[in-house]
């Protein structure tokens, strides 16, 4: 059975991903499989210099889940560029180049400069970010900064599809959806961290050094199917389903709440060969839903 | 990969010990470098527990783990019985280097730290270096692989917290007043436990002026590089390693402990 | 130890309450232990009228947690009041009253009438509702609305203290408890239930009749803690934390995130004599952490 | 309340019947009713499972389930073996309600719907009534209890999906071609199984106007009447009832099934 899926032009043989920040360069996951097996992957989110990151402890195990606080910690632009993109341009799979910025001057040169770069086969932008313009709260928490951003994004990224990461810490994420595809996004992945802390009630503090972390895995994914259910009944853009994937079924379920294709983050940890695993799984799993492909599943939980 | 349990023997209390079977061979091992293990099928616990390698089989076909029952993960391994079947990948990171010229090799272990060194202190001694095993337990119960540190012809010297047996005190406190009474110190000092500890012998060592290399115990979410979750910082540096990759055996000038 | 708390006049035994639509009227644990043994509990949502409540299915388990689409299917103020009441007034314990309305005008009518109700010793006003006037969209997640509903509440409210259960999914949950406090709240209840789907992937179509429901449970425990945590940042008045305990453990975290009380809900499912065990247990684990009381340890992670 | 494992059974593929000691005796049981069992320590699976308790002593000493690996709840319960011990909250519920008066019942049962039956067949028909057991099963090797019920004196009718025993169809077929043929019509159905077998009994029952006792299998979050969650709707009311509570035993007429 056929399971490739077209994302906004970006061609996946699978619509199984590797999610940003859980799946490094992709070279990571070289020792464990065949890279060309997979959709794609998401890169690390870059930044224009590279990022040390935060200070430790950076992970915190909770129930079905996790906290991280990484800060992320990246290559940089320039040795992504040089370091990574000539492994990568070897292997027959999809390159996401994930990034950020604390300015929208810097998400604007990212994204001109990753647009230029042969081999990077779609552009994600990661809006959860504090924008230190702002104060520190989250560019993609806010409309108004979320439609500016990604405007000027949009303006100087000519050759690739670019992507929005939302953030699902927002009252109503389809407003988000709304504004990002009325601005230019080509898609959408939802969703991206939810807020979290855990207390390390022997030291009387925060686990995390810094404080909160992104809490992911299995317990945040009825949070996610939600999400990216509102997000599909708001907009016509492709949307990466995000959250908790850890079976074929999952990747199911979101596909049937509105997802074009989904992204695997956390549960890479624990399986380091679990993309490979669902895409194999698929097909099987479609055949007994009565399906023929993926894109007919697209969506299906909202027809009556 | 699938391992199968061979056989799951309690040492002292709350420690134990399990030996595994690869289903299919793993690859070469250095002491030092650790697996990660699925303790359940379900989310909770979620993500995999490090546990070093202790002894092994060099085929592969064969490893152990000194495991102490620290929590939840741990409390699951040790209901495990023979036949049971176990999730583990590795091994991971770089174990303890130890150079040619190194004539004489200083170990400390604390608790389950001695597991690197079952395999790694006999074969130094059967190279023909004169090693010293220094073993810390909060009682003479809990002490590990005392016997199997002795026939492998180490020199064993004991440190217990409460003085049940051999120096009454910290290893870390020992080690100080082997290093002060030994004619020459070692070329290299060795050592796995807790942080605190690690700390202390980072100290002790680099005081003296001996090498010496550390085995850190950060959380892991992956093992393998991917998280970026268990970095140690670069000493004198805006810079971050990760545990699980180039360590967990550190030289220990050049991590912060 | 004296591990009794005072929540904003509420005279509690034990921090350790039983969360409202988890503990039924109390009545339903009787058979499990002696209801004068907690701290006090919250009734099911209340009414002025009996509801029905939502069509089946209206529960379906997930990571660490699960979802509730209830429906607040409820008794009613009156029969509440004529059958229930008198039996809780015999019990030592504390009887907070949930309640909700679909109007300004209704949740002002209950609560008036509530306020004057012999044995109920304070109010909870859920705000998570749906504002029938305003087109369905959860007073709790405006925050004019939420402005307006407290207000009018406040106004006639006199003889009790009255709590305000914050929604959670909001973009800034420090600011609603600030328009609370304002607004004359005299307590916080901190977190209601993560929105959130469950798709059946055979039938294509969500699980829970009413589409999305609520998360529950240990998964969503680390977005609650850093929620408790914001609003002890933001207000003066005692906050109940919610979400996921399960433990004495989770109890201390919650309280040194700057919670007076907790709330257990989903957990008494599991073990329906969680809360006086964790009432029971409190005491020793304080002493290890070297704690005389409860409320020594309230916000405790906030400081340096 | 803690129980002992005192057996683990396997009955046909996929079936077991677990033997369980309560450590303090429950209450009085009725058959059809239902205990709530916590299938492991950690968070997922989070909720306890409902069970039929099937056969069990009368003074509370020991009790069965007939349990049906459908999941991971069940799968944990497949592993238990003599000597560890389960965390069990019940007896939950309203059971089965037959009126002295009824001199003929008909019990029909799918799957571990015969739980219930175990206990209760061998009364009825001890008591002089005249017990018609219909069992149902996807095929010959699926079938449960027949034996059983033989031995207790019940009249036992057999259907097979694939018709590798007894009637070639399912057993609501075989049950209307019973109803067809017995020259009176029982005084009374009971009938467990899966929500779509309840179904046509319930029709098949009131088609003959013949009283009858359904059990359903709601999903259940706290099995004692706090969640809401169980509910079934009340016929021709707007209003809903706990199966955990009212249930799970109903008059066909009461419920929409
Ligand atoms: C490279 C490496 C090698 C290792 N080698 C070994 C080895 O050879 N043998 C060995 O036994 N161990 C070894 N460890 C340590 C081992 O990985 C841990 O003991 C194990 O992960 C504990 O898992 P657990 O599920 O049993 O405990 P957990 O349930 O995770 O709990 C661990 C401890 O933390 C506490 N805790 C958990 N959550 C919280 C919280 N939220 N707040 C406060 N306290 C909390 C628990 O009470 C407990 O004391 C190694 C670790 C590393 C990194
Ligand atoms: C009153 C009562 C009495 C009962 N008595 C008995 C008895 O005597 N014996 C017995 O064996 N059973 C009995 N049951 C049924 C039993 O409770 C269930 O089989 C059990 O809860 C299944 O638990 P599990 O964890 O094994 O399965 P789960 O893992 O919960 O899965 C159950 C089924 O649902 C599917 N599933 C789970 N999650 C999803 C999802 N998100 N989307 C799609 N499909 C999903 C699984 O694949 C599986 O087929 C009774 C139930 C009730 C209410
Ligand atoms: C350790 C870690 C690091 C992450 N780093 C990034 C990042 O750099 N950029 C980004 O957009 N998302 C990042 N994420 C979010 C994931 O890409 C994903 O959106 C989220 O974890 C939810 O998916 P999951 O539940 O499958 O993990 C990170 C997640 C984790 C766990
Ligand atoms: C089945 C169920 C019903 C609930 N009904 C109500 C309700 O009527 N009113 C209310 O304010 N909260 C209600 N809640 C929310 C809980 O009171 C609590 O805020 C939430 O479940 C988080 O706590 P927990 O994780 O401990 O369950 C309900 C929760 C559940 C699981
Ligand atoms: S544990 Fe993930 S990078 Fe080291
Ligand atoms: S299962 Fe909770 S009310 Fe029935």
């Amino acid at each position: 059975m056929d399971i490739s899926v077209d994302f906004s032009g970006i061609k996946l043989k699978n619509p199984v991903v590797g999610a940003s920040g859980t799946f490094g360069y992709g070279l990571t996951y070289e020792k464990f499989f065949d890279l060309s097996l997979i959709g794609g992957f998401c890169t690390k989110g870059l930044s224009l210099q590279s990022r040390a990151g935060n200070p430790i402890p950076r992970i915190c195990e909770t129930p079905s889940g996790m906290l991280n606080a990484i800060g992320l910690q990246n290559v940089g632009l320039d040795k992504f560029t040089s370091k990574k993109m000539p492994k990568l341009r070897k292997i027959d799979t999809a390159v996401i180049a994930n990034f950020f910025g604390e300015t929208v001057e810097e998400y604007t040169e990212l994204a001109a400069k990753l647009d230029a770069i042969d081999g990077v086969h779609g552009l994600e932008m990661n809006i959860s970010c504090p924008n230190v313009e702002k104060g520190g709260a989250a560019f993609g928490t806010d409309i108004k900064t979320t439609e500016a951003v990604v405007k000027a994004c949009r303006s100087v990224v000519k050759n690739k599809p670019l992507i929005v990461k939302l953030s699902p810490n927002v009252t109503d994420i389809s407003e988000f959806a709304r504004v990002c595809e009325a601005s230019g996004a080509d898609g959408l992945s939802v969703i991206n961290t939810l807020v979290g802390m855990v207390i390390d009630i022997t030291k009387r503090k925060p686990v995390l050094a810094n404080g909160a972390g992104g809490l992911s895995g299995p317990a945040i994914r009825p949070v996610a199917v939600r999400m990216v259910w509102q997000c599909y009944k708001a907009v016509k853009i492709p949307i990466f389903g995000i959250g908790g994937i850890a079976s074929a079924r999952d990747v199911v379920e979101f596909i049937m709440a509105g997802a074009t294709a989904v992204q695997v983050g956390t549960m890479n940890f624990v399986s380091p060969g679990i993309i490979p695993q669902l895409a194999e799984e698929l097909p099987e799993l479609l055949r007994r839903l009565g399906a023929d492909s993926v894109t007919e599943l697209v969506g299906a939980a909202h027809r009556d | 990969m699938q391992c199968a349990v061979i056989s799951n023997r309690p040492l002292t209390e709350g420690f134990f010990h399990l030996s595994l079977a690869p289903e299919e061979p793993m690859g070469a091992i250095t002491p030092g470098q650790f697996v990660m293990i699925r303790c359940c099928d379900f989310t909770d616990p979620l993500l995999r527990r490090p546990m070093s390698v202790a002894d092994f089989e060099p085929d592969g076909s064969r490893f152990g783990l000194i495991v102490q029952t620290a929590g939840r993960g741990t409390g699951m391994l040790s209901h495990l019985v023979e036949g049971d079947r176990l999730d583990v990948i590795g091994p991971f990171g770089q174990g303890y280097n130890v150079p040619q010229e190194a004539k004489s090799v200083m170990i400390v272990a604390g608790g389950t730290g001695v597991a690197p060194f079952m395999t790694l202190a006999p074969t130094l001694a059967a190279g023909g270096k004169n090693v010293h095993v220094l073993l810390g337990a909060r009682t003479k119960g809990h002490l590990l692989m005392e016997e199997r540190f002795l026939h492998a012809g180490a020199q064993v010297h004991v440190a217990t917290e409460d003085g049940s047996k051999g120096f009454d005190g910290l290893v870390t406190e020992l080690m100080g007043k082997q290093l002060d009474h030994m004619d020459e110190p070692p070329d290299l000092a060795l050592a796995c436990g807790p942080a605190g500890m690690m700390r202390a012998v980072a100290t002790l060592a680099e005081h003296s002026n001996i090498p010496c290399q550390v085995s850190l115990e950060n959380s892991m979410a992956c093992g393998f590089g991917a998280c970026l979750g268990c970095v140690a910082h670069v000493r004198g540096e805006e810079r971050y390693v990760t545990v699980c990759r180039k360590g967990p055996v550190f030289d220990s000038r050049e991590v912060e402990i």
